[in-house]
């Protein structure tokens, strides 16, 4: 259970979202592989904030430093608010084209 | 009074010209420009012989600064001695007889003022080069008239040959003015100065002399026959002839002033000039192309008859001689030979011009009565082919024929310069100053034990007994025998009384007892300067001598007393024995040119009016030379064929060029950048973009297009990109 | 490391959460996608529990699984009318992703075992105090009042903006 | 490090509060205007955006020179760099709001949310150029880029509209999940989110060990994927010429100009604070890999734009390109010499301001031209000489403006520029960006070719309001000027990072 | 103060040609005409007053403009540049008239862009910033494009993009020398010892300074190359000049005019201006004689004169013919100027004033036969003498200048910087007078093919010259004769600045040696 493990687990997430965003021919897949980037991400600083950054003290209490998790937090926030643009951006694109494949959008090119 | 007669010999001609051009903008023009033109050249006469006068034993410059920047400065003026006052005596006496005679043979043309313009304007830049006191200035004189050869040769430009043969002669005598100017480069880097003589240190003759002795003037003989190269064009010598009998294009006074009195003997007068900075191998290059022109241009004279191609020939093979007196050192023999041929041919072409004008005037008449006036043409005549070249019918000899009673005095005077021309001894100019240059070679050669200049003293002789020959012909052909056209013939008259004075004038002074200009022994003095290859200057006066008792011509002495010193140097004993050689020289000269002149005659008798053998037999039986001659030696051929395709081959080869590979290597470079660019993106295949011209525009549109193609449309792909880049970014950094 | 029971459940922790992962981006059927994703999402909060951020772990399940991926399902649905939700992967582009990707993961991987900094850091057993207190001081009071208020107009400008443009539909 | 508390900021944070008060007013007029007189909306937005200038302007000299305030417990920092940016920022949005009012192409029925978004985006944009925590600078992006996915995909009839949003949040998810990982690393590097504490403790973890080359490279790569695409540098520029062309042209306008400034402030910022050491810039030869970007940039830039037809995808392409030329610039911050990395840092402010009035200037242009002849491709513009000669004329000198002839602003841009990244000692760089402005001029040329040198087959001339020429006046005039004056390079120059 | 005067007067009438109406075309014209005139008088002003020295302070201004880069309005005159604007302001109002009747479309943004134009090139010539200097230079590419490219024949879309992109090409480079110049204007010893200056006698002063930054024979040799190709394209030199043929066949003959007249002329000056005066360490190695590089000026002088001389043969239009032609001579300017000795940089000063003058004729005559048969192809002309002698004279006039007949003021340029030439580099030059026989071919040939021979009846009622054409030709024809006769008149204006600029470079050259 050392940082490494959780480094490692956050860097398969990350290149499996990446490879989700890449290959999938889908727009929800590849919002499901950006959300997986993120997780990775948030996975990252909570696992950098439990263990790189020493505890904190406040009034007597050890708790660890929790600047990373907030950030993760945050984190979690954005891409909630990310993947409701990006879905209603999906609505709008299947309204439009009739299809959310994303190879299937690309009248503008050149 | 020097510079105040100097400023009204140039000034009267220009302005005349000057007067015409500005009306001419103003779009109206002088109704006698004829009586102006020639008046000024009267003017202009007169202040010849006023200056005569004024020639002082020592020659003073006089010049004002031209053109000075810091250190070095170009200076413009007159040198005025005895050779400069003969040569504007010469210029002015032939332009005014010209112009005289011109008034009543252009009579009638539509362009009747602009030719006097012309004839002003060329007779200002004749003189100008006469006076000229450097190079820089000859060489401005030097191509004014050829610039007025030009448009005077093209003024009938109507007619293509006319057209053609103006370009020809300016194109022609520019490749020589070329060599001319180079010569000057290296003179001017070697001396700084362009100068000839301005009376301190710093003229080129001054500065040559200081050069004897150094032993390095290798450089000086380049030097020397590039400047003769102006010559070579300018006076028409073998290779640079050609332009000449084409320029007979030009209305005849034109010949008879500029194509043989005047401009062509100007390349004489510089060769002249420039006799002081002559080495030996200059010299002897002179020398040969001056005797191979005069023997190469009298063969190409038998076969000629156009009367005026003749004439033109003629000049040239006078013109070699002159060129080989001067090569041979007795470069005072050669002007000699200038003045005499000057009045002399232009006789001839004058008398040409009178026979011309009397067949030609009955063109006119036909011409007046059917076109009610209009001017008359001259292309529209029907012309005699022969071998691809055509000869006007009242040029073309054969046409002609018994005409010495029907023109009487063109015929009289006529034959005066034919005597004079091929030698006749004694009575006669041309035999005075042909044996002087035929002596003076001889002298040269037997002094220098040169076999060079016996060779060249052998075709000398030659060239003298074929000039009697076809000058006679000319003659027999022209004025004796039966006519041969006779509806031609009809119409024959005598000229007018304007164009027979000049003639007569003209044949007065190719007598030389009432010639007085040559009685005056003073006036041709050897440069102030010493001689490059003669280091010594000899002291000795040309009347120390002159005590001969058949001494009737100063020229002749003055001649073979400074070959003399040149050959002797200031050792008087050896120059004694210089003196007896030359003497000698003369006498076997002599001679021998009476003995060919004679042969050449008699010859031409038996064949042109005894009849005795036939020319056309004898031209069967060698055949093979008779085409060389008729053919000229092939020298247009050789350079319609060689030098002329290859500058147009060259031009067309440059103007390809700029297309294909200077654009192409723009192209070649944007090709190289496209590859790799095309690779670094991953499309390989590359189309062959076509087209010449604007590939570099081409190539980056091109690239614009490859751009294009990743930008698909598809976001998949571009954020392929953008992964693939950071990866790519990644692990270039890493390797670094 | 020994070999504990702790350890046991964060393998197992660990291993749903990437097999998970994995499903999530090879299972043809989206909608397995999506439960796939679900499972992933609840291992990365148990990770979370591992790392002691109880308040992230519970974010992660509520925003998360409650919103997003109801969200996602939602989206899902919307748009498969014809359900045709069978994804067609072409060759050349999996196997282009799947080298960037490899590559990606090999060079991540690489800085994780060569960055002297992140080694040897594991989990002591130390139990701390609950986060949540803590989080709430920090947002509200102390330096992360600022992202918090601006999340908050960024959550009402992605309100706004989803409005807007899934209103599309209401055209007269 | 000194910084202010919660409530202390709060003064100093005013411009930003006011943008959002407005934004939160617009929405509510919009409400209340029942008969979509949307116009007063705008001019409810303009009214804002002049608040906070106020505000900008009082706050700033409150700050007074040379001083800067970390507000927020060091979320963001309130010092010169910022007010100008904030100023260029706001400006950038009023002439986008003054666009958007003649622009016939937006639903008017939606307008509304449509300027409380516009004001919404400029504070995202300002939190960017202000931002010194990496929670900060990237809320900040999201923010902006989650209101820029909205506006682009803001034309209700338009699939373009939609096509171009759907790219811009794909893409933009996508490089900002990377940067995030990024930030991550960075964090997991030194342990704080603080800039100025990163750029303290990253050359000490690097120099002892701790971390690789490696780690610090691949964390700046990831970030700059995130930044990059706001700037829309290679290879991250992709959805740009896509976005551009399909979003509506005052969105476009004001993407290729406030986006990209904005981004350019937070990667000045970024780095200088960041990455300000030397050694550590070095140690991953950040200079020569920004050099590349920026000439691959331009050069593809300016390539990709020779062949368009849609004028507004050409100035997308050029706008690239010129994000290239600002990069060169910002390859100055690796330098040692503190002196020039000042240069460069000035040198991107002037040429931001030049940028601003003939970009900007130009997508006016594009938009009238698109209200009267209803397209947006160069044959639209043929014959404009005379059917429009002020217009015309307007355009050209923009046109030439942006390829950098000289008395034209656009070339004392890019005579400080190059100026600068020559004293870099970056020859080739300079090179290559000459010999870019040489290939754009062909491209701007096309257009002015059309305008001036083709005749149109529909000759009847147009007519705009006076209010259009006021406008476009205040465009042309700086265009003009700008380089003949030396207090935009004193400006320029004074606005350093510290 | 009446030098700014005089390069801003045209700009000002730009403004007042802008706010007249446009359909008062007449007074349009007349404006322009006045605007133009205006420096015409004050050049002529400059021309009799430049050796007074108690009236050189009207002739320069010094004012602070770029304060951050130390950057001033900087303009002054000395005989190279006076001559060069006497030229300019002459030009002008030749021009105006030139486009009187032949201007169809737009007369008003003609004139207007055509007073920007002289703005531009008189700055140039005076400006002694080298920002200043820059700025000008690049200011004239606008006016050109617009006055090419919508007044031009048929191609002038490509001929005047051509233009530019090669010009800005080339000046690209002379940018990034000027930027160079600069950021090393006050390094002496490497140390920054002064501030950066962009002011052309004061960058003079250092460069010449030992130890300075400016004066490093490397360093030189860089920047020497940086502005010299943005001259060459300029002047233009092999292989720059393809941009030029095309540009001026469709230019109209008015910008011809100013193109072959003056803008050439903006390349050789600055070369003289920069390359020699400033660099003249990179001017030495470029021209010292020795290997390959020694030699490349001299050489590209010489490519420039063979090779545009037969381009110039093979050409069958009569414009392009006179642009390639202007190729070849200007050869001879470079040729002069790579002697460096005083002879040959006198002859290349000279041949810029007179190339000047004879090709703004060529082009107006070519312009003038344009008008009337609407075509300019060589060979469907023929027998025109008869029927336009005052314009035959014309011609024959400037094409006899042209070719370099003594006496007129082509020649004395030419041989000048031949002759100069020769001292260095005497191959070179000797190769070069192969220029001058071609050059008399393709005149004479043209001459012929246009005037000479029988009168195509196509053309029996072609018009005869106009009096306002006549008005444009006599004043150049008079000073091309008048300086043929005494070049002295333009000689005495630079001689100084010629003797002082080839005293450096000669001995610069012999230190190197």
């Amino acid at each position: 259970m050392s940082l490494q493990h959780y480094l490692v687990i956050s860097a398969i997430l990350f290149t499996l979202g990446i490879f989700a965003v890449l290959t999938r021919k889908n727009a929800i897949s590849i919002l499901m592989g950006i959300e997986l980037i993120l997780n990775s991400c948030n996975l990252n600083f909570a696992a950098f904030s439990r263990f790189v950054v020493p505890p904190e003290n406040v009034d007597g209490l050890i708790i660890p430093n929790i600047d990373g998790q907030v950030i993760a937090i945050f984190g979690i926030v954005l891409a909630a608010a990310e993947a409701a643009v990006f879905l209603a951006i999906i609505l709008a694109i299947y309204r439009e084209f009739g299809s959310i494949r994303p190879d299937e959008v690309d009248t503008l090119k050149g | 009074m020097v510079i105040p007669l100097i400023s009204i010999i140039l000034l009267c001609p220009l302005a005349a010209f000057v007067i015409f051009a500005l009306l001419g903008l103003a779009k109206r023009s002088f109704p006698r420009q004829d009586l102006l033109s020639t008046a000024a050249m009267l003017a202009a006469l007169v202040c010849s012989f006023l200056l005569l006068r004024e020639v002082v034993p020592d020659p003073k410059p006089h010049t004002v600064n031209w053109i000075s920047v810091g250190d070095f400065t170009f200076s413009m003026g007159f040198y005025l001695d005895s050779v400069t006052v003969i040569m504007l005596i010469v210029v002015t006496l032939v332009s005014s007889l010209v112009h005289i005679f011109s008034i009543g043979y252009m009579h009638g043309d539509p362009r009747y003022p602009r030719f006097f313009a012309y004839l002003s304007l060329f007779s200002f830049s004749m003189l100008f080069l006469v006076v000229s006191d450097n190079l820089l200035g000859i060489y401005i004189g030097w191509e004014l008239v050829g610039l007025c050869s030009y448009l005077l040769i093209g003024f009938w430009f109507e007619k293509d040959s006319a057209a053609n043969a103006c370009k020809k002669a300016f194109l022609t005598t520019r490749v020589g003015d070329v060599g001319m100017f180079i010569g000057m480069m290296m003179l001017f880097a070697k001396f700084k100065t362009l100068s000839l003589y301005d009376g301190t240190e710093n003229g080129i003759f001054t500065l040559v002399e200081g050069l004897s002795g150094t032993g390095d003037i290798i450089w000086l003989s380049i030097a020397g026959i590039l400047i003769f190269c102006g010559a070579i064009g300018k006076s028409a010598q073998v290779p640079l002839h050609t332009w000449l009998p084409d320029a007979m294009e030009g209305p005849t006074p034109v010949s008879a002033l500029i194509h043989a009195a005047t401009m062509v003997a100007a390349g004489v007068y510089l060769t002249a000039r420039m006799f002081p900075i002559l080495t030996d191998t200059s010299s002897l290059v002179i020398a040969y192309i001056g005797g191979i022109t005069a023997l190469v241009a009298a063969t190409i004279a038998i076969v000629r008859f156009d009367i005026k191609r003749v004439l033109a020939y003629s000049t040239v093979s006078q013109l070699g001689y002159m060129m080989l007196a001067i090569g041979a050192g007795s470069y005072v023999a050669g002007l000699f030979h200038l003045t005499t041929h000057a009045f002399f041919k232009a006789l001839l072409f004058l008398g040409s011009g009178s026979v011309i004008h009397a067949f030609h005037a009955m063109h006119a008449h036909h011409d007046e009565d059917h076109t009610d006036g209009e001017a008359h043409e001259h292309d529209d005549h029907s012309l005699v082919h022969e071998h691809g070249s055509e000869i006007p019918p009242d040029q073309d000899m054969r046409n002609m024929g018994g005409l010495r009673r029907k023109m009487p005095w063109t015929f009289g005077t006529m034959l005066v310069a034919t005597l004079s021309i091929s030698g006749v001894p004694f009575l006669f100019s041309g035999f005075w100053s042909k044996d002087a240059i035929l002596g003076g070679v001889l002298g040269h050669a037997m002094v220098s034990h040169s076999p060079h200049y016996y060779i060249l003293f052998g075709m000398a002789l030659i060239a003298a007994g074929i000039t009697a020959f076809y000058m006679f012909r000319l003659i027999f052909m022209t004025f004796f025998g039966e006519p041969r056209n006779q509806e031609m013939h009809d119409m024959a008259h005598e000229s007018p009384w304007v164009m027979v004075v000049p003639l007569l004038v003209l044949a007065v002074l190719s007598i030389p007892i009432v010639n007085p200009i040559w009685f005056n022994k003073d006036y041709v003095k050897p440069p102030p300067q010493s001689h490059i290859h003669a280091p010594a200057h000899a002291q000795l006066g040309p009347d120390t001598k002159t005590g001969d008792a058949n001494s009737g011509f100063a020229f002749f002495w003055i001649s073979e007393a400074q070959a003399a010193e040149e050959e002797g140097g200031k050792n008087t004993e050896k120059a004694d024995d210089a003196y007896r050689i030359h003497k000698l020289a003369h006498n076997i000269a002599m001679v021998l040119s009476i003995c060919v002149a004679g042969l050449g005659i008699l010859l031409s008798w038996l064949f042109y009016h005894r009849r005795r053998f036939s020319a056309e037999s004898v031209a069967t039986k060698f055949s093979p030379v008779y085409n060389l001659f008729w053919n000229k030696y092939y020298f247009d051929e050789f350079y319609d064929g060689v030098l002329v395709a290859l500058t147009v081959w060259k031009s067309r080869l440059f103007a390809q060029f700029d297309g294909a590979i200077v654009d192409g290597t723009v192209n070649g470079v944007g090709t190289v950048t496209r590859q790799i660019f095309a690779a670094f993106i991953g499309f390989f295949d590359n189309r062959v973009v076509d087209g010449i011209v604007n590939r570099v525009a081409e190539v980056t549109w091109a690239a614009g297009g490859r751009i294009r193609r990743i930008q698909t449309g598809a976001i998949q792909t571009y954020l392929f990109v953008v992964l693939g880049g950071i990866v790519l970014i990644i692990l270039i950094f890493r390797a670094l | 490391m020994e070999f504990t029971l702790k350890t046991f459940i964060f393998y197992g922790f660990a291993l749903i959460t990437i097999a998970s992962a994995l499903a999530v981006v090879t299972v043809r059927n989206i909608v397995h996608a999506a439960f796939a994703l679900m499972v992933t999402l609840f291992g990365v909060a148990g990770l979370y529990v591992f790392l002691q951020a109880d308040f992230l772990a519970a974010t992660q399940v509520i925003v998360y699984v409650g919103g997003i991926l109801v969200l996602i399902l939602f989206g899902v649905m919307m748009t498969s009318g014809r359900l045709e939700m069978r994804i067609h992967i072409e060759r050349g582009q999996l196997l282009l992703g799947g080298g960037i990707s490899l590559a990606l993961l090999m060079l991540l991987l690489t800085v994780i075992a060569n960055t002297p900094k992140w080694e040897n850091l594991t989990d002591d057993g130390t139990a701390f105090e609950p986060t949540t207190k803590r989080i709430g001081e920090l947002i509200l009071n102390e330096k992360f009042l600022l992202p918090f208020e601006v999340a908050s107009v960024l959550l009402l400008v992605a309100l706004i903006g989803a409005a807007l443009i899934s209103r599309k539909e209401v055209r007269d | 490090m000194d910084y202010l508390e919660n409530i202390e900021s709060l003064a100093y944070f005013s411009p930003e509060i006011l943008l959002v008060v407005f934004a939160a007013a617009v929405i509510i007029l919009d409400l209340v205007v029942k008969n979509r007189e949307s116009e007063k909306v705008a001019y409810l937005a303009l009214v804002g955006l002049g608040c906070s200038l106020v505000a900008i302007i009082i706050t700033h000299s409150a700050l007074g020179t040379n001083e800067s305030k970390n507000l927020f417990w060091g979320m963001i920092r309130l010092d010169g760099f910022a007010v100008f940016f904030k100023i260029l920022l706001l400006l950038a949005t009023a002439a986008t709001i003054l666009f958007s009012i003649r622009s016939e192409e937006l639903d008017v029925r939606l307008k509304g949310e449509y300027y409380a978004l516009l004001l919404a985006v400029t504070f995202g944009m300002f939190l960017m150029a202000s931002a010194t925590n990496l929670l900060m600078i990237f809320i900040a992006l999201e923010t902006v880029s989650l209101t820029s996915y909205i506006l682009a995909g803001f034309l209700t009839h338009s699939p373009r509209s939609s096509e171009a949003a759907f790219k811009y949040i794909t893409y933009g998810a996508v490089a900002s999940g990377t940067m995030l990982f990024g930030l991550s690393l960075i964090f997991g590097m030194v342990g704080t989110g603080d800039l100025t504490t990163i750029g303290q403790q990253l050359p000490v973890v690097l120099a002892s060990g701790e971390v690789t080359a490696l780690g610090v490279l691949i964390a700046i790569t990831f970030i700059l994927a995130g930044i990059g695409y706001k700037i829309a540098s290679v290879p991250f520029h992709m959805w740009s010429p896509d976005v551009y062309e399909g979003a509506p042209i005052p969105i476009t306008a004001f993407l290729s100009v406030a986006s990209k400034a904005a981004g350019f402030a937070l990667f000045l910022r970024f780095f200088f604070s960041g990455f300000g050491n030397s050694e550590v810039m070095q140690s991953i030869d950040l200079g020569l890999l920004l050099a590349i970007v920026s000439a691959l940039t331009m050069t593809i830039g300016n390539l990709a734009a020779l062949p368009q037809q849609n004028v507004k995808r050409l100035l997308a392409y050029s706008s690239i390109a010129h994000g290239g030329y600002l990069l060169m610039g910002a390859v100055l911050l690796t330098n040692g010499d503190a002196a020039i990395v000042n240069k460069g840092i000035g040198a991107i402010i002037f040429y931001l301001i030049v940028y601003f009035f003939m970009n900007l200037g130009a997508f006016y242009v594009v938009v009238l031209i698109a209200n009267e002849a209803g397209t947006e491709m160069i044959e639209g513009y043929r014959g404009l000489s005379s059917r429009a000669p002020l217009v015309a004329g307007a355009m050209a000198i923009f046109l030439f403006s942006l390829t950098g002839i000289p008395f034209l602003a656009g070339f004392f841009g890019k005579w400080v520029l190059f100026t600068a990244v020559i004293e870099g000692n970056l020859y080739w760089l300079a090179f290559v960006g000459l010999l870019n402005s040489v290939v754009s001029l062909y491209y701007y040329a096309r257009i002015v070719k059309a305008m001036y040198l083709e005749s149109a087959e529909d000759t009847e001339s147009f007519s705009f309001s006076k209010g259009t020429f006021a406008l476009l006046t205040v465009f042309v005039v700086p265009t003009l000027l700008i380089g003949l004056l030396n207090i935009f390079y004193s400006l320029s120059e004074k606005i350093t990072l510290q | 103060m009446l030098l700014s005067l005089m390069i801003f007067v045209p700009l000002l009438g730009m403004i007042v040609v802008l706010l007249l109406p446009r359909e008062s075309e007449e007074l349009i014209k007349r404006v322009t005409l006045a605007f133009t005139l205006i420096p015409l008088i004050l050049a002529v002003y400059l021309y009799i007053t430049h050796n007074q020295p108690d009236l050189e302070h009207l002739w320069k201004q010094n004012v602070p403009w770029i304060a951050t880069f130390n950057i001033q309005y900087h303009v002054g005159i000395d005989g190279l540049s006076a001559i060069l604007i006497l030229l300019t302001a002459l030009l002008g109002p030749i021009c105006v008239l030139a486009s009187w009747r032949n201007i169809e479309k737009g007369i008003k943004a003609y004139m207007a862009l055509f007073l920007l134009l002289e703005t531009g090139m008189l700055g140039f010539f005076a400006a002694l910033d080298l920002f200043l200097f820059f700025v000008f230079f690049e200011l004239t590419l606008l006016p050109m494009y617009f006055l090419i490219g919508v007044w031009g024949g048929p191609r002038r879309e490509y001929a005047a993009i051509k233009f530019f992109l090669y010009t800005l090409f080339g000046s690209v480079l002379m940018l990034v020398a000027i930027i160079a110049v600069y950021l090393n204007s006050n390094v002496i010893n490497g140390i920054a010892a002064e501030a950066r200056t962009f002011d052309i006698p004061t960058l003079i002063e250092r460069a010449a300074t030992e130890g300075h930054a400016l004066a490093n024979g490397t360093f030189q040799m860089w920047v020497f190359l940086g502005f010299f190709i943005g001259f060459a394209v300029k002047v233009p030199i092999f292989p720059f000049h393809t941009w030029l043929p095309d540009a001026h066949v469709e230019a109209p003959t008015a910008i011809s005019v100013i193109l072959a007249g003056v803008l050439l002329k903006m390349g050789t000056y600055g070369l003289v201006r920069i390359n020699m005066d400033m660099l003249p360490e990179g001017m030495a190695f470029f021209t010292n004689g020795a290997g390959f590089w020694g030699n490349s000026l001299a050489l590209l002088g010489f490519i420039n004169i063979v090779y545009g001389s037969f381009c110039a043969l093979a050409q069958t239009d009569f414009k392009k013919l006179v642009a390639y032609s202007s190729i070849g001579h200007m050869g001879f300017v470079i040729l002069g100027l790579a002697a460096g000795n005083e002879v040959g940089v006198t002859g290349a000063i000279l041949q810029m004033f007179n190339h000047g003058v004879i090709s703004a004729m060529l082009f107006l005559l070519v312009g003038v036969l344009y008008d009337r048969a609407h075509h300019r192809e060589i060979n469907g002309f023929g027998g025109l003498g008869n029927r336009m002698p005052i314009y035959t004279g014309i011609t024959t006039l400037a094409f006899m200048a042209s070719l370099g007949l003594p006496g007129l003021s082509g020649f004395i340029g030419e041989a000048f910087s031949l002759l100069g030439a020769y001292e260095r580099f005497p191959t070179l030059a000797i190769l070069s007078t192969i220029g001058i026989v071609v050059g008399a071919a393709y005149f004479l040939w043209t001459l012929q093919r246009v005037f000479l021979g029988t009168l195509n009846p196509k053309y029996e009622a072609l018009p005869e010259i106009n009096r306002r054409e006549i008005l444009t030709l006599v004043p150049l024809g008079i000073l091309t004769i008048v300086l043929g006769i005494w070049p002295h008149f333009a000689i005495e204006m630079f001689s100084e600045s010629v003797v002082e600029l080839t005293t450096k470079i000669m001995g610069t050259l012999q230190a190197n040696l």
